[in-house]
């Protein structure tokens, strides 16, 4: 199992998104979501959606383990 | 180098912020220090309309260890007594405080540089997002190509990766 | 665009101006700000040694006047809505502030181009003329090449005829 | 009769100088000093130091006209 998070605007489509799930890639946890919550995989696959597992950008092929925390990140808007 | 990150939804005192650098070292010759606040009116559409507040979200713990690798990368290109970050969270309204960054240093330009180079990259690589609200609907902020487009003056290949 | 020039020997309080900046207009993204210090270390022949006090004398009127037509090139320049220098003259000793410049804007670049282009130009063309006391003998302070060079990059033509 | 000012390093060479003095250019005014002040009519001779009339900067040759006000400026360093 590893920890979704879902930030910015994609956090507006997460309501009732499973918070743990079983997938051995960020690609394959999109993947999964596209049937009960199409919108959200939608936005995920905008290109500028980075995934960082662990709080480290990585590639959306990369091999989870159990117990990662994968977090979805849209463009970042601060300062 | 002294250097202190700090993410709160507190406001916060430019004053004691400046006392803080100031006091570091003796050999401080110039304090540079950039403070943004909610701007009363963004663009809706074609106009500029008033907006009633901002929500700011980040990703705690990664947006501490990106600002850290901004501030060590600064310390690295430029010859730097003390920087000091603050970024606010939750909902601010019109006119408020949001972010500072103050720099220390023997000499007015490395101040001026690494004080600009820390917002170029806080701006695109923080892990922190802006909801505005205005006209009773609240929207994400979109990402600014400008934003992007300041980074390139810095130049580092190796910055990609941050 | 507001502007505002002091030349005094009493100390200034930057939370204090800051707040007149931030208080001008509703539009304020952003405000940058430099503050100069006397460094409690100046070079003496080949290795830095402490300094005594810094005194600084000014051509009253002229340097008035040539402060505000920088500001002006600057407004001219970048989109500003409010500057303020306040610069000290007389007697002052290690660690004291010299010199405030605020720069009041819309947007952050607006903000740090026009204090570093204040600075660049008050540093070689507003009469300021500083003397150092450093083991028990003063000494005039000798203009630096660098700052000569930093006004390079501004790169007007009729920024010659200052 | 114009007023006479000397700042920076020149100013602790003007100790005597007469604070007014009868000359048709700036050029003059130096030549004048050479036999009472020769140190400053020296530090006048840099090639850095500027002539100022009535506050604008001018040209060694400018005609005087009575009353003005003549500052020799060397490089300045405020800041």
């Amino acid at each position: 199992m590893v920890k979704l998070l879902f930030f910015g605007r994609l956090s507006d489509y997460a309501n009732g998104v499973p918070t743990q799930i079983q997938a051995s890639t960020a690609a394959e946890i999109r993947q999964q979501l596209v049937t009960e919550h199409p919108l959200l995989a939608t936005e995920l696959s905008e290109p500028q959606v980075l995934v960082a597992v662990n709080k480290q950008i990585v590639d959306w092929q990369q091999a989870l383990q159990d117990g990662d925390e994968v977090a979805f990140l849209p463009p970042v808007t601060g300062g | 180098m002294k250097s202190t990150i700090r993410i709160q939804p507190e406001d916060f005192d430019i004053s004691e912020q400046y006392q803080l650098l100031r006091d570091l070292t003796k050999g401080i010759g110039a304090v540079v220090t950039f403070t943004g606040l909610v701007r009363e009116f963004e663009p809706s559409g074609d106009q500029p309309s008033a907006i009633d507040s901002l929500s700011i979200q980040h990703y705690s713990g990664m947006t501490e260890e990106r600002l850290s690798q901004i501030v060590d990368r600064a310390a690295a290109r430029w010859n730097l007594l003390g920087v000091t970050i603050i970024h606010r969270i939750g909902e601010l309204l019109p006119s408020e405080q949001i972010v500072f960054v103050g720099v220390a240093s023997q000499h007015r330009n490395d101040g001026f540089m690494a004080a600009q180079f820390i917002m170029d990259y806080l701006k695109t690589q923080a892990t922190f997002w802006k909801q505005i609200s205005q006209n009773g609907r609240s929207c994400w902020v979109d990402s600014k190509v400008s934003d992007a487009q300041a980074l390139k003056r810095w130049n580092l290949p190796e910055d990609k990766d941050l």
